[in-house]
């Protein structure tokens, strides 16, 4: 009731966008809060859910994107060869038309956790997206015709596009992934109309390559000297140091701010790059229309243990001791949830949700993360590092329901051994530098799905998962939240307290993102791409040999049984009250 | 008896192949494209007899040794791992698409595989790659196991159970 | 009987004692041999020739080391042959060759007739020589080990070793190892329960005393290289454990920490019998009991702990606490104090004696002048800033050269020249024998003195050649020029010791008028040992009992029967048949060499030698008659 | 029995050393060598200290030198006189005493000497190890590899850090702090002239300090058995002035020299696009290998294949045409090369100055 | 020469069944030798242990504590058979000696058993990892030695009850329990190591 009452008077926050019952974008909204005011579906019928119709995509490789609906069509990105489905919802899913951009095949040698792709974004009557191969691509949404394609790098220095566009004000933002092969990330923005690169600003290198100006100001102080993403390498390494963006950006019109998060310096032996590595591992706010950068955040100087800054940042407005703040809910790898002044860039708090022992605390006076020195890596080995790699979540994006005013975050619970060794820099090929070994943490379970609480930093419920929770979540105004598992099985658990609903085995692990829609007859439907795979899924979908442990970057050695549990596949399933 | 054992463990040990050194390989190529290396059981026209390209290295302790030390320097561990795969397949396996026998494996690194496997002809000298063909067969005991290490300095390999006992169908 | 009847009937009795210690003819017969002058002999005649093969791999090595960047072996080879030096030197010649002194001699030396566990004693040399067999089987099809005696890993490991030379080395140490362990086991009880009734610990002989510390210290030491070695390297090698592998928990120190917690006490296994042999013909030659025996005993005794407390000083260079460091360079230097006592009473025994200048007494003055050089440089390699610098480099190549050739195969040579009488029957020519000392003296000296100068001048150790511009081409080939004069003298001794065995002059029981009861009997001494056991009144029987010899009778001349006497006072307990030939210890050698042969290629190799081996123990100790043992 | 085929070394070099000039000193003879201590053996000798540190081990090397050798010539004497002695004069009871006596006084004596010994470097062995720093250290990470020395100048601005290998250059009169890893199996960090050696040892990391008042070269060599080129595990260290250090330090900060005229362009061109570019970096083009040493100053380096060989074109052609040739076993793999192809290349790699 | 003195000998026995025997003082050396090995082991436990932080590895299940100590019980019990054959030989009483060694033998046996039951439910091999290592290596070697010894009283219990034995036999009797008494001793020390060691000093 309070919480509703919450929900209600905080209309006109960000958080609180209007809803036509589409889904256009995978993050729903600009604010990523993934959080549909349809109602039909909600506590009380949930467990009536039926499936309305199926899809199958003919692919088997990891189905990480979010399907988009708009004028009752159905678009759906598949991973590699990175097809562009359109579904009639009039006609119960019937195809429409099917774009193949042609994609690369010798791609699939660069893209470092399975060949996914996080799916496209809808715009003035086109749909965008990236495929494998470093190209972006406009399809009108009507006729599946290409409008342009243009090309953004290059297979052989190790880029790849896995990541899903954000378009904002005529501009698709798109950035490259290749954290595990020594690029050089960037981020850019693409002429809508035109595909016509209109800036691009990198992640390392000098000021003027990271579109650092006048205009620069972070807010701690140690951020605020120029060329850090040069002064912060030995040497010509920042050429070869990853900072690739390859998730989520969030815009807020009102700042007239896009945020996202730079992933992992390269390679992950951290002995072999001296220094903060910046702008790796950071979280940027960025103007749109020039991509100068406005304030910058790292997370994690001189990553240890892979962790990206790439996570979704959801655009909140909240009371903060009192105090109405525009912020951004930020959950990083390490294991902390961040809450940030979204525009100052200012730290409020930056808790743990999820079991960590790599860092002691963040000073909320610098913004620095103090690790614990036991766990930092280099050439050795170093056992009981949580959360591992992976992260305390990966990109699996989470949800935000004004209503609750709980955050639900689909993670991981998994610990690693990690052994540095000599990473040899062949351009093309992995720059990783390290034997890893993952295992479950505490508890024995490798997946969690919590409920989080911003305003008090600290988690309300936690559901364990045998596997990690490595699909998006999606929770609606029937106080409804979605997500899949890595076993195939797709829930609806009550928002406010976790209780399981309903829920539905599906022919392959879910690694998707949970999207509802209202449709042509007016029911609300929800749907979600079935398929595992993806880093945590390669055991399934790439056929690895579980007897080497140190596989799929150390992932095998904790996905082992998984195979026992689901097979490969790619459908889509989409469900609605009968 | 005596000296019949002796004998006997004498002919064991002999085993020049295992440990020869080759430190200084001919530089000579080796034709491989074209004849020996054949993917197809299928030879249309009726089976002929075909030249046969053998391993220089076949069963030598010292080539794998090398040639697990070049599949960490020239990357290959990147996308195999230690054997178990990741971005590309598992070297570790039955089921070969291209096939395992040495010219096949030698092919595949030299030419790549159109589905992500670069093409290392350019670069990595010859006796280099018949190194690494041998320390891949020597991964599935296609070498003989007494060239083979039985475990590297590093961790790789875990036949610890991490994962929890069956806890069964999630609730 | 009194006893001058029973002396009377001493041709009679002696008759019936060599029926009973016969051995069998034939092969079989020769196979299943466990007298112990017998076997003690096929010890020290292996060894032997493991001293040559060694000698001549040393040879190798200075040829290539001769000239810089010399070409004579590539660097694998080298490799594979200092490993093979090292081990041979150490595993197959010294350890062995002073076991089968002590096999030889202990026994004559208390006055009893064999060591307690006969056929322990044959088991013991068989896996010796299968040991052996094992390495050179490998020198002769490429299977060399090649690296280092020591096998520091990771380097010996599974991934920079490739092939199956560390395997072999790591197998053939279990080998000898066993076998030191056979030998140590049955010369402590031999040295504790079989002494002539009379001769309390207090009258043992030096010598006796020298087997006994170093068999308390194989028994100690051993296990640790069986660590070392079988569990730590050859399991990781071959069964993929992780004990030296720092990325799953392992560690390389720890392999290092123990192997050289064996290695250390090692030294001490090889020339602390040395030290009673010089100790025993410094007495024989200077015509007077050695000044100082308690003395003696008690350093003897001390060198056997302290060796255990200072493995450290091997790995100064690991960088190690401070503190622990400097307990370990006390600790090292403290073992020159116990050393430097033996030296100290020995030179009052020269200096208060007449000494005889025979072969055997230049040996022991060249053994004085080396291996108190040696244990100096072992002063300074304790202290650890100087062994920062002289560690690993030739300056320690010349340090243990000193101790261990000085210190073990000079007293070694002495004792061949001194006991060669009772070992053959014939005396050993006395000029050939200086000739022999003063070639290996001078070829020794050229050899290694300059190597101390090379360390000092930054020649590090195993390295299998050199660069020009460095300058230690001159004094390598001073050392070269050394070792084949060290050659000439090892030749120079063979065939002293093939012609006097053939022509030299017949010996009398005691032609050096020696004090121990070896000296006693017979040269060369029968089977049998003594026809009558000697009973003993003081340290020097044959000195001080000239007069009065007293002998034990009523102890069966029909079968091989000896006196088990009380530990401290030697007061006669009971009497002990040992077992007669037997072939069973052969067989189970056999047996279980065939095992671990193969375990150097699986694993499985250990269940074959078990149940092998265990067949072989069963026929060893199943019931003969006649079962019931009737006084 | 199998002999095998690998070669041994054939030295074809040129070994005059870079900035050496004339011949080589003719080498002292045997004579000289044996009895005198001095120097005359160049610049890796323990003898021949440069370093505060080494001069400290030598002084007290000296010193145990002349103590034991006393004692050891008193020894050798008195036993000599004992073949002199006869003993005839020494057989009765009061003689026996006092050689008694004299044994256990001459113990006694041996435990006072020890002990002072043990005190004198315990305390020598305090001062060579103990922190040299006064915080203007510099720290200098060395990690051996089979069989090269890579070397990274640390650093807390990731800027100034400097990278080479197989060279240690070390400015006069600042403390030096070696940090040793290992990559492989354990070696050894050894410049006799400037300290004892410390091990590196794989996944630990080991100190030592270095210190020297006295600019010039100081070789050093790999003291642990390190496997089949343990003989060919060189590095010089040169020590210079500040000014001339900071000047190093300098160019080594810069990427490597583009190509001045067509042939180095070519050379250039031939380096990227064979093996080379697998294992090593030049700074400043596309090359990032780290495997091999880092080439991106390598015209300036004293040596070639780890002070195998003094650096220059002629050597540099048979190290690249035949690396097995001159260090058997190398991990320098041997590249096919097209002859034409090898003079840019030997162009290129010596002006990276 | 004076006269010679004689040492009458004949009087003694020719052979003794107790610790005075050297087979007794063999064994009791072979018996060092192999505490030596064990105890270095136990150093080398104590050295990893201090030398990794988490101790046992992640996914490592300790060894449960239950099953090895219900075992310690026939083990200890085995003793008394030890015991008893080992005075019956000393009596040459041949019943005694049988149902000492084969209460020996059987209790032995459920001891290893047990250890059998224990070990297939241990989850790491001596290739997982440091601790797996040695803690089968101590685990064998002493289940080694074990064996060994049981099957020696085996072909004992067969020479005794097929009654064709003497005095060396009852003196192998004997001495066989002094090896059985040290198995016995030296898995005190070794089962605390391995089983609480690790839960004193705070592991899960």
């Amino acid at each position: 009731m309070l919480v509703g009452f919450i929900g209600i008077s905080a209309a006109a926050q960000i958080q609180n966008q209007t809803d036509d019952g589409q889904w256009t974008m995978p993050a729903k909204n600009y604010a990523s809060t993934r959080f549909s005011t349809l109602t039909e579906i909600n506590t009380s019928n949930v467990k009536n859910l039926k499936v309305a119709w199926t899809f199958s995509t003919g692919l088997t490789r990891g189905h990480e994107a979010a399907p988009l609906i708009v004028n009752n069509t159905m678009y759906i990105v598949t991973p590699f060869p990175n097809l562009l489905y359109a579904l009639d919802l009039t006609k119960t899913g019937a195809s429409k038309w099917t774009y193949d951009p042609h994609v690369s095949p010798s791609s699939q040698g660069v893209a470092c956790c399975d060949v996914v792709n996080r799916g496209g974004a809808y715009y003035k009557g086109r749909i965008y997206y990236n495929t494998l191969d470093m190209h972006t691509v406009a399809v009108d949404a009507n006729t599946g015709k290409q409008v342009w394609k243009t090309t953004l790098g290059d297979i052989n220095l190790g880029e790849s596009m896995t990541m899903a566009p954000l378009v904002v004000k005529g501009k698709v933002i798109v950035g490259n992934s290749g954290g595990e092969f020594g690029v050089r990330g960037w981020l850019a923005a693409l002429d809508a109309d035109s595909g016509k690169i209109v800036w691009r600003a990198y992640s390392t290198g000098p000021d003027k390559d990271i579109l650092i100006g006048s205009n620069f100001k972070p807010f701690y102080a140690g951020d605020r000297s120029p060329d850090l993403g040069l002064k912060t390498w030995q040497g010509e390494q920042w050429k070869i140091g990853g900072g690739a963006a390859w998730s989520w950006i969030s815009y807020d019109p009102d700042l007239d701010l896009i945020y996202y998060g730079t992933s992992n310096p390269g390679p992950w032996n951290s002995d072999q790059r001296p220094g903060d590595n910046k702008w790796t591992s950071t979280l940027f706010a960025r103007r749109p229309d020039t991509g100068e950068a406005i304030w910058a955040y790292q997370y994690n100087p001189h990553d240890d243990h892979d962790y990206d800054g790439v996570n979704e940042n959801i655009l909140l407005d909240l009371n903060i001791g009192g105090k109405m703040r525009k912020v951004l809910a930020h959950p990083d790898r390490n294991g902390r949830l961040y809450l940030m002044d979204r525009s100052t860039g200012e730290v409020i708090s930056a808790e743990p949700f999820a079991y960590q022992n790599t860092s002691d605390s963040v000073d909320l006076k610098t913004g620095r993360i103090s690790y614990v020195p036991s766990k930092i890596t280099g050439f050795k080995t170093v056992r009981d590092i949580c959360p591992a790699a992976p992260g305390g979540k990966d990109w699996q994006p989470s949800a935000y329901s004004p209503k609750t005013g709980y955050i639900y975050i689909p993670h991981n619970n998994l610990c690693m051994e990690f052994q540095g060794i000599q990473a040899n820099y062949i351009a093309g090929t992995p720059f990783v530098g390290a034997n890893v070994r993952m295992y479950a943490g505490p508890g024995g379970h490798r997946g969690e799905f919590s409920a989080w609480d911003p305003v008090a930093a600290k988690t309300v419920w936690t559901v364990k998962e045998m596997f990690p929770a490595w699909s998006g979540a999606m929770v609606t105004a029937g106080d409804v939240v979605f997500y899949g598992t890595m076993d195939g099985w797709f829930k609806a658990l009550d928002a406010h307290n976790g209780a399981v609903l309903w829920q539905f085995k599906t022919g392959s692990g879910i690694i998707g993102q949970p999207v509802t829609y209202k449709g042509p007859d007016g029911k609300q439907y929800v749907a979600i791409l079935s398929g595992v795979g993806g880093w945590s899924g390669a055991i399934v979908a790439g056929g690895l040999n579980a007897n080497d442990g140190t596989g799929a970057l150390g992932f095998l050695n904790a996905m082992a049984d998984l195979p026992k549990y689901t097979t490969s596949g790619g459908m889509l399933y989409v469900f609605s009250l009968p | 008896m005596r000296f019949a054992a002796i004998g006997c463990f004498l002919l064991a040990l002999t085993a020049c192949e295992r440990e020869r050194r080759d430190l200084r390989p001919s530089p000579a190529k080796v034709v491989v494209f074209g004849d020996a290396a054949i993917q197809s059981q299928i030879l249309p026209g009726g089976g002929a007899p075909r030249a046969s390209v053998t391993n220089p290295f076949q069963g030598n302790a010292y080539a794998i040794s090398e040639g697990q030390r070049l599949f960490g320097w020239y990357n290959c561990t990147g996308c195999h791992a230690n054997g178990g795969g990741a971005i590309g397949p598992p070297l570790i396996k039955d089921h070969w698409i291209y096939g395992n026998e040495p010219a096949n494996l030698f092919d595949t690194i030299v030419k790549g595989r159109p589905n992500g496997m670069p093409s290392w002809g350019a670069k990595i000298p010859e006796y280099q790659i018949w190194q690494l063909v041998t320390y891949i067969r020597s991964m599935n005991n296609l070498e003989p196991r007494s060239a083979t290490p039985e475990r590297l300095d590093t961790i790789e390999q875990s036949s610890r159970t991490i994962l929890p006992k069956s806890e069964g169908e999630p609730r | 009987m009194t006893a001058l009847e029973e002396l009377r009937a001493e041709p009679q009795q002696a008759e019936e004692l060599a029926r009973a210690w016969k051995n069998r003819p034939g092969p079989l017969g020769w196979i299943s041999v466990t007298t112990h002058q017998e076997l003690g002999m096929r010890y020290i005649v292996t060894a032997f020739i493991f001293l040559l093969l060694g000698g001549i791999e040393a040879l190798m090595m200075r040829i290539q080391l001769a000239s810089a960047e010399n070409t004579f072996l590539n660097p694998a080879r080298y490799n594979q042959i200092f490993t093979v030096h090292g081990t041979t030197m150490m595993f197959l010649f010294a350890v062995p060759v002073m076991e089968g002194m002590g096999v030889y001699l202990v026994p004559l030396m208390i006055g009893t007739r064999n060591v307690a566990f006969p056929r322990l004693n044959a088991f013991g040399y068989w896996i010796y020589l299968a040991g052996g067999l094992l390495l050179y089987a490998a020198a002769f099809t490429n299977t060399m080990p090649d690296a280092g005696w020591f096998a520091y890993s990771p380097l010996s490991g599974p991934q920079f070793s490739p092939g199956k030379g560390v395997d072999v080395w790591a197998q053939m140490i279990t080998f000898t190892e066993i076998s030191a362990l056979c030998v140590a086991v049955e010369l402590i009880v031999t040295i504790l329960r079989l002494r002539a009734p009379g001769m309390t610990l207090n009258r043992l002989p030096m010598f006796c005393w020298a087997m006994l510390v170093q068999s308390f210290m194989i028994i100690f030491a051993m296990p640790a290289v069986m660590i070392a070695s079988t569990i730590f390297l050859l399991n990781d090698r071959t069964i993929g454990t992780h004990f030296v592998n720092p990325a799953e928990g392992g560690d390389p120190l720890l392999y290092q920490h123990v192997f050289w917690f064996f290695g250390h006490p090692e030294v001490y296994i090889i020339f602390i019998p040395a030290l009673g042999m010089a100790s025993s013909i410094i007495e024989a030659f200077s015509r007077r009991p050695v000044i100082g025996y308690p003395a003696l005993v008690l350093s003897l005794v001390a060198n056997g702990f302290i060796a255990f407390g200072l493995w450290v000083h091997h790995m100064f260079a690991t960088g190690l606490p401070q503190i622990g460091e400097a307990y370990f360079t006390a600790a090292s230097m403290m073992i020159a104090v116990t050393s430097g006592v033996q030296i100290f009473c020995w030179l009052a025994t020269l200096w208060s004696g007449r000494l005889q200048p025979t072969a055997g007494l230049h040996f022991i003055f060249g053994f004085l002048f080396i291996f108190v050089m040696g244990g100096l440089t072992g002063v300074m390699l304790a202290s650890i800033p100087l062994d920062l610098q002289a560690h690993d480099t030739f300056f320690v190549v010349a340090h243990f050269h000193y101790v261990l050739i000085g210190g073990t195969l000079f007293p070694l040579f002495g004792a061949f020249h001194y006991w060669f009488p009772k070992f053959t029957g014939r005396m050993i020519d006395q000029k050939l024998g200086k000739i022999t000392f003063w070639l290996l003296f001078i070829g020794f000296n050229c050899t290694f003195f300059p190597m101390h100068i090379l360390g000092l001048h930054g020649m590090p150790r195993r390295v299998y050649t050199y660069v020009p511009e460095m300058g230690w081409g001159p004094a390598n080939l001073l050392a070269t020029i050394g070792a084949f004069i060290i050659a000439a003298g090892g030749i120079c001794f063979i065939a002293n010791v093939l012609k006097s065995r053939r022509f030299g002059t017949k010996a009398d029981p005691n032609p050096w008028d020696a004090g121990t009861l070896e000296w006693s009997t017979s040269s060369p001494a029968q089977a049998y040992g003594f026809i009558h056991l000697p009973v003993v009144a003081s340290r020097y029987p044959l000195w001080d009992q000239e007069k009065s010899k007293d002998i034990v009778t009523g102890l069966r001349n029909d079968r091989r029967e000896v006196l088990v006497t009380t530990v401290l006072d030697a007061e006669p307990d009971h009497r002990l048949v040992l077992p007669g030939n037997s072939i069973w210890p052969f067989l189970t050698a056999v047996g279980f060499s065939i095992g671990l042969y193969y375990s150097v290629f699986a694993f499985s190799g250990y269940w074959i030698a078990t149940a092998l081996g265990m067949i072989g123990i069963i026929g060893w100790f199943w019931p003969r008659q006649p079962l019931d043992i009737r006084p | 029995m199998t002999w095998g085929r690998m070669p041994s070394c054939a030295p074809v070099a040129n070994r005059r050393w870079p900035g050496e000039s004339g011949t080589r000193p003719k080498l002292a003879t045997c004579a000289t060598m044996l009895f005198s201590l001095a120097s005359a053996f160049g610049q890796q000798s323990s003898l021949a200290p440069g370093g505060t540190h080494a001069s400290q081990i030598k002084s007290l090397g000296v010193f145990f030198f002349w103590l034991l050798g006393i004692i050891f010539l008193i020894v050798i004497a008195i036993a000599v006189a004992s073949i002199f002695q006869r003993g005839q004069s020494t057989q009765d009871e009061a003689a026996q005493r006092r050689l008694k006596t004299a044994i256990a006084g001459a113990s006694v004596l041996t435990i006072l000497i020890l002990f002072g010994l043990v005190v004198v470097s315990v305390g020598v062995g305090k001062e060579i190890s103990a922190p040299g720093g006064r915080g203007n250290e510099l720290v200098v990470e060395v990690t051996g590899n089979q069989w090269w020395w890579f070397v990274r100048y640390l650093n807390d601005d990731p800027t100034r850090i400097v990278v080479t290998a197989n060279e240690l250059h070390i400015p006069v009169g600042r403390p030096v702090l070696i940090r040793g890893l290992s990559n492989d199996v354990i070696h050894s960090f050894w410049v006799p002239g400037l300290q004892g050696k410390r091990d590196l040892i794989p996944s630990r990391v080991t100190t030592q300090w270095i210190e020297t008042n006295e600019p010039g070269r100081y070789r050093g060599q790999c003291a642990e058995f390190c496997g089949l080129q343990h003989a060919h595990m060189a590095l010089w260290t040169v020590a210079e002035p500040e000014s001339q250090f900071q000047q190093w330090i300098g160019t080594q900060l810069r990427p490597g020299a583009a190509p001045s005229d067509d042939l180095q362009q070519r050379g250039q061109e031939v380096f990227l696009s064979h093996a080379c570019v697998l294992c090593h970096s030049i700074q400043g083009t596309t090359a990032n290998g780290q495997v091999g040493p880092d080439l991106t100053h390598f015209g300036s380096r004293l040596s070639i294949a780890a002070g195998t060989l003094p650096n220059n074109k002629g050597n540099l052609a048979g190290w690249i045409a035949d690396p097995q040739n001159i260090k058997p076993g190398t991990r320098m793999a041997t590249v096919p090369l097209d002859p034409t192809d090898m003079q840019p290349l030997l162009e290129y790699l010596e002006s990276l100055q | 020469m004076s006269e010679p003195r004689v040492l009458d000998v004949s009087g003694l026995l020719p052979y003794r069944i107790s610790n005075k025997s050297p087979l007794w003082l063999g064994q009791l050396l072979m018996c060092v030798i192999e505490g030596s090995l064990l105890c270095l082991l136990i150093a080398t436990y104590f050295y990893v242990r201090l030398s990794v932080d988490v101790w046992p590895p992640p996914g490592v299940r300790l060894p449960s504590v239950m099953l090895p100590t219900v075992a310690l019980i026939p083990l200890l019990a085995s003793c008394i058979g030890s015991y008893l054959a080992s005075e019956a030989a000393k009596r040459d009483d041949r019943r005694g000696m049988l149902v000492g060694m084969i209460s020996n033998l059987v209790l032995g046996g459920i001891f290893l058993a047990l250890r059998g039951i224990e070990w297939r439910g241990l989850n790491f091999t001596w290739s997982s990892d440091i601790h797996g290592s040695i803690v089968w290596t101590i685990l064998f070697l002493h289940t080694y030695d074990m064996v060994a010894d049981l099957l020696f009283t085996l072909v004992l219990i067969i020479i005794v009850a097929s009654g064709h034995y003497g005095q060396k036999q009852r003196l192998g009797v004997h001495v066989d329990t002094v090896a059985w008494y040290f198995l016995v001793l030296i898995w005190l020390p070794l089962y605390g190591v391995l089983y609480w060691g690790p839960r004193a000093l705070g592991a899960k």
